[in-house]
């Protein structure tokens, strides 16, 4: 891997284009899709059918007059949207595109992207703590507690894949899974695991949901309780910052799910692997977070929590023994 | 403020000194094409401006559906309904908190001049919206139909940019 | 569920769901005391849309003061038409055609399915769900669409008139209206009982939720789907019939579990009633005038008179003092919610913010009736 | 045996002298059947007394007119047989100078009855002593009732405004009041 720098800048500019096309284009998939399921048409005013959208929105959000209210922690109010913003862009190093696209093969990318996750987190606690006003105090205290409850059942299911394949590296895990689908983390026919594998598929989608701060686990910027959540005292480009980060976290939490269950670029058939079998399985993934935001309604905080503490963690464990045990049998 | 010092509807909007021809262009587009309004129903207007989010007249075409709950991230504010005194505070203050481009509209009788409530034993209803802060449209009705309501948005964003989207029906 | 509350006075601080915030759906403040999430006091706050209604009743003649009832309660507004109607026709003695009393009853029933919708709309929207608005509305503009026709206003409707109403309805209005029902019809089972109702989410959400028991609805003064969801079998339609509502047989959705489960299921299971009742009255409409003879200037003689309507909400009241001049002398409106709302401060205490909003929702409010 | 007939004889303590009359006019002035009274610009306290009503042309039906301080008692009675209250109205006679305030009980489910109780204060101080123990319900009926004519109603927890902004210093509703 020879690190000239012509390459570095190359997947620099190559990460940041699709990121921010990402984010903006991710919002208007999503104001399409609820339309659609709204049984409306979604923006197709500006540009051909609304695809000008996101570019309107961001001209708008740059332009706006960035409020900074009193009696706020100054260094912090600023600090929290470019928190949330700067994990989810980095993660993406580590993520494989594909056999040869990949940013940089970092050793442990697994433990890397989950650091960087909790640094997320740590976004939404400033951004609600530091803007003073008391939605946004109740709001990032519920974040945290939600994100801190699924985060276990999360790593202990990452566990279970780890152990199958025997390595950290997000590209090991996905080059062992090459060769069609019941080569797949998630139905891995041969040697008998295939049982246990997609429980921790499911409970591992439904943390990266409710990680993400996604309905029907939006807690945290509940808008019909907590006006606007932690972004409430946020207005032009911070309350955007904050709405790109959630919708790369969403990204990244795809692309992740993809890598370690679903055999990253893969094709399901083995013949022709490649870099678009892996976007198509992320905006797959992508649709079904928004296809759940539009038609569940909002679970109750201390539920929510009770789901994971006494539901989804003894579940993960309760796997990661049997996988171990199966391992070691066959 | 009484109703002369209103600049006319079709006046474009002062703009700054240093004039960018161009960029005050694309950023008048942007704003107008994105124009978040701020969910302040206050009586029966507001259930027409729920029915303008409604699938049948879809205010989502225009990009305008994101009802943000809170001021800072709103760009227009409806006033749909009644401005009573025990609300005035609570108003003036909504509208301070609104970012820089901001933009009122007056939706509904009660918020252009109090309407059925303009009587002459009249103690606690404020008439009319623009007794409060600058009123940008005002779309009359009790309580105005959706498609006014659209009619409102276009003609704001005629404001804002200077051309108008769809050709104005002329009123036969 | 009122969990031990230990008041330590540096814990303790006052949110104000103020006059602007999504779940209140109108302006509607309360003053909330609270410990972390949990609710130590709730207090509404009234007033922020109070537009004199009883002030002009007194200023103005009889018949002026029709359209100020549809601005009251804007969701079931010709309720609100037929009390008024209903008063001023027992204090000057009026007669109704039979015609005119079975239009009532159908447009009234409209109405009310109308303010369901509208109701489930924003209580889905309240919990977080976003969709079911959506299609709440589809099938309410079809009833907007209806009145409208018969009407001509979309929302506030002034259709009633002492002695009648104001114009016919025509073929188009009964089969459009059989074909709304048909469609509503096949539409319930699928897009709101399997969408909605049988979701584990929302079930979770609204059991056991906000408990109100029958002694404290009695003592409240709670009447409608409010007391109904409380096991109270009582509704004005049955218990103080009036118009031609005897005519038709319907039952009443009690439930006695008194959480707001209940009361969701009991608004669910009006609009079925009330599409029965519809059904019927279509069946059994008379020919005949619409319009019976009602003085031009009328004068009733001095009493007090009192008119019981059921609105989608409860029991609205409408107290008149006459002393034989051409305006009322006083109007009181005993309006459903004002009462329902009363019972918030005591059932809300100890309960968390989430569950509140659910069980402020499912109280159903309309702030401008309250603060009339 | 009916509610009204139960009523009357758990009124019977309060009014002994009952009436069964179809029309309580009220021209200018309570005129309780069993005893004319003549125009007196002084508020004089009417004696009180239990009417029936036709309910089908008037709605109600009993209508009692008793004192200030009989309003709890009755109340107190009126919980024990399981009727609700259904509405507190103020109401200004500015000709005899005097306020009224109404009651109206009616009964949750099983057979209908509704009730009307009447009392006439003073119209320079009227005063009246809350039944907000007896019925919740009474507590924002009160206050919105102190808010529109300034009935003090004694012994109220918070006789505050309801639907006035707090310092408003004028009462609406006042036959003689103009903005």
């Amino acid at each position: 891997m020879e690190t000239s720098v012509w390459r570095a800048l190359l997947y620099l500019v190559g990460i940041m284009v699709f990121a921010g096309l990402n984010a903006a284009y991710l919002g208007w998939c999503e104001r399409k899709g609820a339309g659609r399921i709204q049984r409306r048409i979604g923006p197709c005013e500006v540009g051909y059918a609304g695809l000008l959208q996101p570019i309107a929105d961001g001209v708008k959000l740059l332009s706006k007059q960035l409020l900074v209210p009193r009696g706020v922690d100054h260094i912090l109010f600023r600090t929290a949207p470019v928190l949330a913003m700067i994990p989810a862009m980095t993660s993406m190093v580590a993520i494989p595109f594909s056999a040869n696209i990949q940013a940089r093969a970092i050793e442990l990318s697994v433990l890397l992207l989950f650091a960087l996750a909790s640094i997320g987190m740590m976004a939404v606690l400033l951004g609600g703590w530091a803007s003073g006003n008391k939605y946004a105090i109740i709001s990032s205290a519920r974040a945290v507690s939600q994100n801190l409850a699924y985060e276990i059942p999360m790593l202990v299911t990452v566990i279970t894949v780890v152990l199958l394949t025997g390595s950290l590296e997000l590209r090991e895990i996905a080059l062992k899974q090459q060769g069609g689908f019941w080569h797949w983390n998630v139905f891995r026919l041969e040697n008998g695991h295939f049982l246990t594998m997609w429980i921790s598929f499911i409970i591992f989608f439904i943390c990266s949901v409710a990680e993400t701060n996604r309905a029907p686990f939006d807690m945290a910027e509940a808008e019909s309780e907590l006006v606007a959540g932690y972004m409430t005292e946020y207005s032009s480009m911070g309350f955007g910052l904050f709405m790109m980060g959630e919708y790369l976290n969403i990204v990244v939490g795809a692309c992740l799910t993809t890598t370690l269950f679903l055999g990253g670029w893969d094709c399901p058939l083995g013949l022709t692997p490649g870099v678009w079998w892996f976007l198509i399985k992320i905006y797959i993934l992508i649709f079904t977070f928004i296809w759940i935001r539009w038609t569940y309604p909002r679970t109750q905080i201390y539920k929510l929590l009770n789901l994971s503490w006494k539901f989804l963690i003894p579940f993960s464990f309760a796997n990661l023994l049997i996988t171990a045990a199966l391992i070691k049998v066959f | 403020m009484g109703e002369e010092s209103v600049p006319s509807s079709i006046e474009s909007v002062p703009s700054s000194i240093v004039q960018f021809a161009q960029l005050d262009k694309l950023l008048n587009l942007g704003r107008a094409n994105s124009l978040w309004p701020m969910t302040f129903g206050l009586a029966c207007c507001a259930i027409e401006m729920m029915c303008t989010g409604g699938s049948r007249y879809d205010i989502s075409r225009f990009g305008a559906e994101v009802f943000r709950p809170s001021p800072r991230q709103s760009d227009v504010m409806i006033v749909a309904g009644t401005i009573n005194k025990k609300l005035e505070l609570a108003v003036k203050t909504l509208y301070d908190q609104m970012p820089e481009p901001k933009w009122v509209i007056a939706m509904g009788n009660c918020a252009i001049s109090g309407g059925p409530f303009k009587v002459k034993n009249n103690y606690n209803v404020i008439e009319g919206a623009d007794k409060l802060f600058p009123v940008d449209v005002y779309i009359p009705g009790c309580p105005p139909r959706p498609e006014a309501l659209l009619e409102g948005i276009m003609t704001l964003e005629e404001k804002i940019t200077g051309k108008r989207r769809w050709p104005r029906v002329e009123s036969c | 569920m009122s969990v031990p509350l230990h008041l330590r006075s540096d814990e303790v601080f006052v949110l104000n769901l103020g006059p602007q915030h999504p779940a209140t759906h109108g302006v509607l403040r309360v003053k909330l005391t609270m410990d972390g999430e949990y609710i130590v006091k709730a207090e509404p706050v009234l007033g922020y849309i109070h537009r004199m209604h009883e002030k002009m009743a007194e200023d103005g003649i009889f018949a002026q003061f029709m359209p100020n009832t549809a601005r009251m309660d804007y969701l079931h507004a010709l309720a609100f038409n037929h009390g008024w109607a209903l008063v001023v026709e027992k204090a000057a003695g009026i007669e109704v055609p039979e015609r005119a009393e079975y239009i009532r009853v159908i447009t009234v029933e409209l109405n009310r399915i109308a303010s369901h919708l509208l109701w489930w709309a924003a209580f889905l929207l309240d919990l977080g769900g976003f969709t079911p608005l959506l299609y709440a509305f589809d099938d309410r503009e079809k009833i907007i669409d209806l009145l409208e026709r018969v009407t001509g206003s979309r929302l506030t409707y002034c259709y009633m008139r002492f002695g009648g109403v104001l114009n016919d309805i025509d073929d188009e209005f009964i089969t459009g209206t059989r074909d709304f029902i048909k469609r509503l019809r096949s539409r319930l089972p699928r897009q709101y009982h399997d969408l909605v109702t049988h979701n584990i989410i929302l079930i979770k959400r609204i059991k056991d939720i906000g408990f109100v028991s029958a002694e404290q609805c009695r003592r409240y003064g709670a009447t409608g789907p409010v007391a109904r969801g409380s096991g109270i079998n009582y509704d004005v339609r049955k218990n103080e019939p009036y118009s031609v509502y005897p005519e038709f047989d319907f039952d009443i959705p009690v439930f006695p579990e008194g959480d707001s489960m209940a009361r969701y299921m009991v608004r669910m299971h009006e609009i079925e009633q009330s599409m029965r009742i519809i059904e019927q009255a279509l069946d059994k409409l008379p020919a005949g005038p619409v319009m019976g003879k009602a003085p031009r200037q009328l004068k009733p003689d001095a009493g007090y008179y009192y008119s019981a309507v059921e609105t989608a909400r409860g029991l609205l009241g409408h107290r008149l003092v006459c002393d034989g001049d051409k305006n009322p002398y006083k109007l009181k409106l005993r309006s459903p919610t004002f009462s329902n709302l009363s019972l918030f401060g005591e059932v809300a205490e100890g309960m968390l913010l989430a569950d509140a909003l659910a069980f402020m929702g499912s109280l159903d409010l309309v702030i401008p009736e309250i603060d009339r | 045996m009916t509610i009204c007939e139960k009523l009357q004889q758990a009124l019977q303590p309060l009014f002994p002298l009952c009436d069964v009359s179809s029309e309580p006019l009220v021209k200018d002035e309570p005129q309780v059947a069993d005893s004319e009274k003549e125009e007196s610009q002084t508020a004089d306290t009417p004696t009180v007394g239990v009417l029936w009503t036709d309910a089908g042309r008037y709605g109600h039906h009993l209508d009692i007119v008793c004192l200030p301080d009989q309003v709890v008692p009755v109340a107190g009675i009126m919980d024990r047989e399981g009727f609700f209250l259904e509405a507190i109205t103020g109401v200004d006679w500015l000709k005899r100078q005097q306020l009224e305030v109404v009651y109206d009980y009616n009964r949750l489910g099983g057979e209908h009855c509704r009730v009307m109780v009447r009392t006439f204060l003073p119209r320079n101080n009227p005063v009246v002593p809350t039944v907000s123990s007896v019925f919740p319900a009474a507590d924002w009926h009160e206050r919105e009732t102190y808010d529109f004519y300034g009935i003090q109603f004694q012994g109220h927890p918070n006789l505050i405004r309801i639907l006035l902004p707090e310092d408003a210093d004028f009462h609406p509703l006042l036959k003689d009041y103009t903005p």
